[in-house]
């Protein structure tokens, strides 16, 4: 079956959703959620089959690509998806309240229908190699996006983090589109493979074409336009700006969407379209500057930023941003890979697979306590760990991982992105600063997620009774803390799925 | 069969989440330890070299292997190290029931992570290991910590991050450079790293393993630190988990002897900052915790003397006897600093203070206890026939190792010379508190101390017997780390540089003596 | 007929005139308007430069233009989506001004 | 033989660790068990010294191609010390039985001393340097043990650790000369190694090995008791008095004179030619003389012997470092010296022990007085023990006094004639304690109701009594001390002897016409004597040197540690760090505008690094 069946299936299947919505009673939206989720569990079996689209089928080809890093980056969304279902799922109290009202599930189905829509544009995203896909499987996501992240439309907070998202999203969009037309205009295409062909071409012959390599500066203005839009997607600076706020505003499963499905697949885009860039002698030292510039800023703006933070949502909102500058820095340091060292894109790939695993468990976390407490201050986990040891547990390993602590998954993909630095630093010594940059991050990292820890354990409850988790969040927090563990130990599935 | 020292402990972690009773989970973890330890120990010795070890792979690109193994002897000697300072700490000290299940799963994370870092062979897990310390310290100091518990536990946390990052990247350098294909130290060793980047890499080693060592001036989380922290967990670190910076250096200074050498003064000055300038600090204090805390920084300045003979002889064979030193110099200090601040600490339950101006005369209530900190103290600063005094002794003789006569005395001499004024340092402190807490009139704090109970005596003793069966024979633990060939070296120096064992005029046959030349 | 450069030099001050209007102004739909005029320049650029790029038989690159339709039924999208939520927010908070946008920061 | 020498050093270990581990509830056991190991280790020793030479080694600790040996080294030097070891031991031992009959700690006082001979015995048995050390510190320890064994007395408890505290000062120098000694010849800290790569020393390396020989004599300067480190010695007597008598007197202070003189055997005198010899000497000399002169004011029974054993010392110091002149007989008469020495001294304190416990443990002579009557065969045995200190012909001290004077006079006129003053001094203050203590009335109540003690007492006082008589002919003598030439030569009145002799009936005349008859002392407000009887206030100088430099940089050092490296670097990093973060954490404004204007200005640096920036 070919790939791209795939995408389909998943837009079918929210549209089925969307009509059981309009049918369903409002009382109840279980059907949808049900059917939501078994049919994104249900596509891991086509997608056992899919290959990739005949070559022959020279139109599709040139927009869709079927390799690796689509299939482990398709898998990211799906699972990203069916986890951020499951965790509506145990939200729903909170939605209604917000949305219609605390008795009825009237109104709210398309929450469970709208993130179908999202993954399809995710994974068309990570099979995207042309501009005008590009594009178009992005403004999928993102108009998906404007409506889940204002979704609580009683909540003036959801709201504001939607119109928040609306006009900076929007802006980013004219950027891109910008970028992108100037981009065309230089090399007359828009397909990424002929770019790199031409970039390539030019950089062994200079004169071959009218003067990419004695004037790149049109070309760079376009790169570094779209390089804008995408550091909006994936939260560095400086279009980090709406990240605190969105993620505080918006409901909580959007926001662990946001924070890792669009996050990972901005970076498949980012990585496809800087590939040429990076491989071609014209613009491989400004693109390293930029996006190391880009790297560095994220890591100081996203890891200094949360140490003041009080509200976990808004700590986490940093600590997506910080991790971004962590993922920009394995790409700043490009590597194409060898035997003993990963690439760029499996570094970014694996990074983002750990960092799935560790970022949905602490929203989880988060979803409990909010559920438990009605506050997603950092306050609201004082004496977690008497209350419920289990979940404190598990909230200090999952923390423990996001700083990057060795023995947990979450330490390798900070040591493969230095690693690249470190390699690539050879010879080009500007990437010492952003390894040190880097360190002084992961410092400071050290810091604010202790800081929850010591709310956990150190700080008195401020109520006695326990807080009981919900069927869904328990079992979702453990595997999800269990998973973060082993690979902590054995991190070679995960190079499976990467196919290194 | 090494891997068993790591599950011991990690299964009763799981136990004690699973509701097992939290003490007697500890202790029994930590005896089996101590049991199992000695035992691979012996196997080790007698020879046994092929089923000791695990080696899984669990990554392939970078190769990376969750290998457990003894290495050379100085990991055996550091997994007995680890396993005897557990089972003591998990024998000293109590608290209160509703936080046994965190005090009891520390220890045993520390003590996992310690004989993880010092057995495993393979460079990423001796990195990862270390860091499992990291939050039991940070929680235990928290909440249990004596004084400014807080303040303390986030100064702890936050140097240890920042010396386990800087050497991260010190490693990745390292690893880069050298262009190893996996990260085991075997083909690590067997690399050789460009000039041009063992500058660098040496002084990345030398700041994050130096903080882990509390090398000066990256010492001022530890004194503190320990002296806050519940007694088991300043033992284990001092004891055995600070040592992991050393034996860092130890094992991957060949690496990069060049680099190492060219900051040979940097080294002497700081390591001369431990002794002397922490030394100062550490007579000035007021309450034996911070004391003890500082002494123990102060003491791992001998051992970074040692290495800087090393690193000054560019070689072990030109050098040989400054390893041995400092993996016996860190043996000792390990075992001594784990007793001293688990003997503090029953002094803390018998009398209630340890401000040193408010006990006295605990000696008459408590001889035992006297007795053995006594012992202990006197360890520490280095009285023979306990296990210190051999390694100091080595450490001073490799510090003069490769000076001529006819030069005038290097660095390194210098050095030496300089911390040789050391031991009246802490020969100063030490006598000043055991005068102050055991000699003298009863006073209002002891006057109703009683002494030790055969329990609470049990782990003390327990470090006492190994700190007098090393000091006593030092060859016990030296000959882990023998090499065969410098056997058979030394005994053909020996045929060849004395023919006939010279003999004091109308004596007795005289029995042949090894040479201690060359 | 007009050159490439004058072209781009018009949609280029577009994209100007639109991005000022974005930092200046603070009625949400006056931004969003302005936002409009961003894509729009976008457009204009695709066009020009389709009409300049002509291939190898003369005839103008069509793959831009195929763009803009692209981008005019996505910026469609986006209004409808766009101004249900500012008409949510205006519900809710009877304003459509950034600066009473300000409840969550730090 | 070496089975049984090893069993001499170990006896007492073994004994020791018996008495902690075994018997420490029983004292009576642990009194026994320590007198009959240190009766068999006398057996041993003396077996010995009948027998031929010995050694034997193991191996202690290796270190690739490098070892450290334990050996002992059985030759005729060690042997003679071993029998004065083990004998004053013996005696000393003996003596305890009563003396500390009624301690509450003596089993743990019988340990400390079996714990001493194991370490004194290691001591004159080494047969390298490391090894001497290590019982060097050991023997230390032990002392700081029995020093410090009333430790509930806060005197005593200070004086143990000043004991401590002042050897390790010289312990410091004595490592750096072991370790410079061990480059210079040839890496071996074998003494039978060292003779020929010391005959081999080319003439550039005079200087290094005269330093060398200069800090190995600082670890004799602390162990002796020499100037500047005297200091701990007379604080020492606040141990228990057989402990003066036997480490404090007669066999761990001389350790120090032992080890030079072992070095002298075995690398030659060669190496203290030069200025390291004459400045050995001249130490010798000026202890010897501030000895006397601040021996002349004490009151303290105790002390008054305790600053002539630091004035026999410097006598014996001044002739081990006259060896570097005069060859290695000056050293031996400095070994016969100590090994008279030993004897009455250990007569002398073992006798001032019985009055003191006589008299109720009171030890200030001014409230003794005509103890002759109430004890007399005490007082008997303390007077052949005074004379043989004033060296009163032909008793021993007499012998070996006259030896030393006669190198002095030979080889460095100045010392001669400090000696010869000294000479003065001795029989001086020691007919002042004579007189004070012994004859006249009772002064004190404790002083009237004295009486003889016991046997077990007095049985040791009396052999060492007779010792301090007979030790110097050449029948015990010649198989005990090394051979020296007065053996071999005989006896002949010469200047010296007429010397030594006008200086011992002036001293003794002055002293008994001066004190005959007196309650108190007429010196006492003369302010020179004032100075003497203060100690040249070396202890005041001391503590202000301490208090200034050891205390006052440990307490700048704290300071600054905590403010600079703890407060100013640490912390300021961790503050701009927050600081910095709360800058970044200002321009999150909430306010779309702001943003926006952010972006643009993002957009102007992403553009200018990517187009422009190379």
């Amino acid at each position: 079956m070919p790939a791209y069946w795939l995408e389909a299936i998943v837009v079918a299947l929210g549209l089925l959703l969307l009509l059981m919505e309009a049918f369903s009673n409002s009382k109840s939206k279980e059907l949808i959620r049900v059917v939501g989720i078994g049919g994104l569990i249900f596509l891991l079996v086509p997608f056992y089959f899919a290959v990739a689209p005949p070559a022959d089928n020279a139109e599709l080809a040139r927009f869709y690509v079927y390799d690796r890093p689509a299939i482990f980056f398709k898998l990211l969304a799906l699972l990203t998806t069916i986890l951020v279902l499951f965790m509506a799922y145990d939200f729903r109290k909170t939605l209604n309240r917000f949305t219609e009202g605390p008795d009825t599930e009237h109104g709210t189905g398309e929450y469970y229908a709208l993130p179908v829509f999202a993954c399809a544009g995710m994974m068309w995203m990570a099979s995207a190699r042309d501009l005008v896909s590009i594009f178009v499987a992005l403004e999928l996501v993102t108009i998906t996006f404007y409506i889940l992240v204002a979704f609580m439309n009683r909540q003036v907070g959801s709201l504001e983090a939607g119109v928040k998202f609306l006009i900076l999203g929007a802006l980013s969009t004219g950027f891109l589109v910008y970028g992108i037309a100037w981009i065309y205009g230089i090399t007359h295409t828009t397909n990424l493979e002929t770019i790199s062909q031409l970039l390539a071409a030019n950089s062994s012959n200079p004169d071959l074409h009218d003067g990419i390599s004695a004037n790149p500066i049109p070309l760079l203005f376009g790169l570094s336009l779209i390089l804008l839009s995408l550091a909006f997607k994936i939260g560095a600076v400086p279009m980090h700006l709406w990240i605190p706020d969105v993620y505080q505003g918006a409901p909580t499963p959007t926001t662990a969407f946001l924070s890792v499905g669009s996050k990972a697949a901005g970076f498949i885009v980012t990585l496809r379209i800087l590939d040429p860039f990076f491989s071609s002698d014209i613009t491989r030292s400004q693109t390293t500057i930029v996006v190391l510039a880009l790297a560095g800023l994220t890591i100081l703006v996203g890891n200094l930023t949360a140490i003041p933070q009080t509200n976990f949502k808004r700590l986490l909102a940093y600590s997506s941003i910080a991790h971004a500058g962590f993922i920009l820095l394995a790409i700043a340091a490009w590597h194409t890979g060898d035997d003993d060292t990963l690439s760029s894109y499996q570094a970014v790939a694996f990074y983002l697979g750990t960092y799935l695993l560790i970022t949905i468990g602490a929203f989880f976390v988060l979803v409990v306590v909010h559920n438990s407490e009605g506050s997603d201050n950092i306050s609201a986990f004082d004496g977690l760990g008497q209350r419920n040891s289990l979940l404190a547990l598990c909230a200090t390993i999952l923390l423990a991982a996001m700083a990057g602590l060795p023995l947990t998954a979450g330490f390798y993909g900070k040591f493969f992105a230095f690693q690249l630095a470190i390699e690539s630093a050879h010879t080009n010594q500007i990437l010492w600063w952003g390894i040190a940059l880097g360190f002084v991050g992961v410092a400071a990292g050290f810091y604010y997620y202790l800081k929850v820890v010591r709310a956990i354990y150190w700080r008195a409850a401020p109520k006695d009774d326990l807080i009981a988790i919900p069927r869904i969040s328990r079992y979702a927090i453990i595997s999800l803390t269990l998973a973060t563990v082993i690979l902590g130990f054995w991190p070679e599935p995960i190079l499976w799925l990467i196919g290194a | 069969m090494t891997l068993a020292l790591i599950l011991l402990p990690l299964f009763a972690v799981i136990a004690i989440l699973m509701g097992a009773n939290p003490r007697a989970a500890a202790r029994n973890a930590t005896g089996m330890m101590l049991f199992a330890g000695l035992g691979l120990a012996a196997l080790w010795a007698l020879g046994t070299r092929t089923f000791l070890g695990v080696d899984f792979l669990v990554l392939s690109k970078p190769e990376i292997h969750l290998a457990l193994n003894f290495f050379d002897g100085m990991s055996v000697i550091m997994m007995l190290l680890s396993v005897i300072v557990a089972y003591a700490a998990a024998r000293t000290g109590d608290c209160e029931d509703r936080h046994a299940k965190l005090w009891n799963i520390s220890l045993l994370l520390i003590a996992a992570g310690a004989v993880g870092a010092f057995l495993s062979t393979d460079l990423f897990f001796f990195y990862a290991f270390h860091e499992l310390a990291l939050i039991p310290t940070f929680l235990t100091i928290g909440i249990l910590g004596r004084g400014d518990r807080k303040e303390i536990a986030w100064k702890v946390t936050i140097y240890l991050a920042f010396g386990s990052i800087i050497l991260l990247a010190g490693l990745l350098w390292l690893i880069a450079a050298s262009g190893t294909p996996d990260l085991s130290f075997e083909s690590l060793l067997k690399c050789t790293v460009p000039v041009a980047a063992q500058r660098g890499i040496a002084l990345f080693l030398l700041i994050g393993f130096g903080t882990l060592v509390s090398l000066f001036p990256f010492h001022s989380w530890a004194a503190p630190a320990y002296a806050s922290a519940p007694a088991p967990i300043s033992m284990l670190h001092a004891g055995v988990l600070k040592k992991f910076g050393l034996y860092g250096l130890l094992r991957l200074h060949p690496l990069v002897p060049i680099g190492m050498a060219s900051w040979l003064e940097l080294i002497i000055v700081l390591l001369l900052g431990n002794i002397l300038w922490v030394g100062f600090v550490t007579i000035n204090q007021k309450r034996l915790d911070s004391m003890l805390g500082n002494s123990s920084v102060m003491h791992m300045g001998y051992i970074f003397l040692a290495i800087a003979a090393l690193i000054a002889a560019q070689s072990e064979s030109a050098n040989p006897i400054a390893k041995p030193a400092a993996i016996l110099l860190m043996f000792g200090h390990g075992v001594t600093i784990a007793m001293l601040f688990g003997l503090a600490d029953r002094i803390e339950r018998l009398t209630g203070t340890l401000e040193l101006r408010d006990l006295g005369g605990l000696a008459k209530q408590a001889p035992k206890l006297a007795f053995l900190f006594g012992l202990a103290a006197m360890a520490s600063i280095g009285l023979p026939g306990l296990a210190n005094f051999a390694g100091e002794v080595m450490v001073f003789i490799a510090g003069f190792k490769g000076w001529e006569p006819d030069t005038p005395p290097g660095w390194v001499q210098i050095a030496t010379i300089l911390s040789l004024w050391g031991l009246v340092i802490s020969a100063v402190y030490m006598l000043r508190a055991f005068r102050h807490i055991f000699q003298g009139p009863t006073v209002e704090f002891t006057r109703n101390a009683s002494d030790l109970s055969a329990r609470d005596r049990s782990p003390a003793v327990l470090l006492a017997a190994v700190l007098l069966i090393v000091g006593l024979f030092p060859n016990i633990l030296l000959q882990f780390l023998e090499q065969p060939e410098a056997v058979v070296a030394r005994e053909q120096a020996h045929i060849t540089q004395h023919p006939r064992p010279p003999q004091p005029a109308g004596s007795a046959p005289v029995q042949p003596h090894p040479s201690p030349s060359q | 007929m007009a050159s490439l450069q004058e072209y781009l030099f018009v949609s280029g001050l577009l994209f100007a005139i639109g991005l000022a209007g974005v930092l200046v102004r603070r009625n949400i739909i006056v931004i969003f308007m302005c936002l409009e005029l961003m894509l729009s320049a976008a457009n204009l650029t695709l066009v020009a430069f389709s009409r300049f790029n002509t291939g190898p038989d003369g005839l103008p690159d069509y793959n831009g233009q195929v763009l803009v339709f692209f981008i005019i039924t996505v910026a469609a999208a986006e209004v409808a989506v766009g101004l249900a939520i500012i008409v949510a927010l205006y519900r809710a908070r009877q304003t459509v001004d950034v600066e009473d946008l300000t409840s969550m920061r730090g | 033989m070496e089975y049984l020498a090893w069993l001499l050093l170990l006896l007492p270990l073994l004994c020791a660790a018996a008495i902690q581990f075994g018997v420490k509830d029983s004292p009576a056991a642990a009194a026994n068990l320590s007198v009959a190991s240190v009766v068999g280790t006398f057996l041993i020793a003396v077996l010995l010294v009948f027998n031929s030479d010995f050694s034997s080694s193991f191996t202690w600790a290796t270190a690739g191609t490098f070892t450290i040996q334990i050996g002992i080294l059985g030759d005729q030097l060690a042997k003679g010390m071993m029998v004065v070891v083990t004998g004053v031991g013996m005696l000393v031992h003996i003596f305890s039985l009563g003396y500390m009959k009624d301690d509450e700690a003596k089993a743990r006082y019988f340990g400390g001393l079996s714990i001493f001979m194991f370490s004194m015995t290691g001591i004159v048995l080494a047969d390298n340097f490391i090894m001497m050390f290590i019982f060097w510190e050991l023997v230390g320890f032990s002392s700081y043990l029995l020093i410090g064994h009333w430790f509930e007395k806060k005197s005593a408890a200070e004086a143990a650790k000043k004991a401590f505290l002042v050897n390790r000062i010289g312990d410091f120098g004595f490592m750096i000369g072991i370790l410079m000694l061990w480059g210079i010849l040839g890496q071996t800290f074998l003494f039978a190694e060292m003779e020929a790569p010391a005959k081999a020393l080319p003439e550039s390396q005079a200087t290094i090995v005269g330093i060398a020989v200069l800090l190995i004599f600082c670890g004799a300067v602390g162990k002796s008791a020499q100037f500047p480190l005297h200091v701990w010695l007379p604080d020492a007597m606040e141990g228990p008095t057989p402990v003066s008598a036997l480490i404090h007197a007669a066999t761990m202070v001389a350790a120090g004179v032992y080890m030079l003189f072992r070095l002298q055997v075995a690398a030659g005198t060669s190496i203290f030619e030069g200025f390291a010899g004459t400045t050995i000497a001249w130490i010798g000399g000026i202890t010897t003389l501030l000895a006397a002169l601040m021996a002349t004011q004490q009151d303290d029974i105790k002390r008054v012997l305790a600053y002539s054993t630091l004035s026999q010392l410097g006598y014996m110091v001044m002739a081990v470092g006259l060896a570097g002149e005069a060859g290695i007989e000056a050293g031996q008469a400095g070994m016969f010296h100590l090994y008279t020495h030993a004897w009455f001294k250990a007569l002398l304190f073992l006798g001032s022990g019985a009055v003191i416990y006589a008299c109720h443990h009171e030890q200030n002579m001014w409230k003794m007085g005509g103890l002759f009557r109430r004890m007399p065969k005490t007082t008997m045995t303390f007077a052949v023990g005074t004379l043989a200190l004033m060296a009163a012909p032909p008793l021993s001290g007499f012998w070996s006094k006259e030896l030393i004077l006669a190198q002095a006079l030979e080889h460095n006129p100045p010392l001669f004639w400090i000696g010869a003053g000294v000479a003065v001094l001795t029989p001086f203050y020691m007919m002042r304690l004579f007189v004070v203590a012994f004859l006249g009335k009772p002064r004190d109540h404790g002083a009237e109701k004295a009486k003889e003690v016991p046997p077990v007492m007095l049985v040791p006082l009396i052999i060492l009594g007779v010792l301090a008589v007979v030790s110097a002919f050449s029948l015990i003598a010649s198989s005990i001390v090394p051979d020296n030439d007065f053996h071999a030569h005989g006896f002949h009145p010469n200047m010296v002897f007429w010397i030594s002799l006008g200086a011992l009936l002036l001293g003794a005349g002055g002293g008994f016409l001066l004190y005959h008859g007196r309650s108190s002392d007429p010196l006492a407000n003369n302010p020179l004597f004032k100075l003497f009887r203060n100690k040249f206030y070396l202890d005041e100088l001391y503590l202000k040197l301490v208090g200034l430099f050891q205390d006052t940089v440990a307490m700048a050092v704290h300071f600054l540690d905590e403010f600079l490296i703890n407060g100013m670097i640490v912390g300021g990093l961790a503050r701009s760090t927050a600081g910095l973060g709360n800058i970044f954490r200002r321009l999150q404004s909430g306010n779309l505008q702001g943003y926006a204007i952010l972006f643009g200005a993002g957009i102007l640096l992403v553009i200018y690094l990517t187009v422009f920036a190379r």
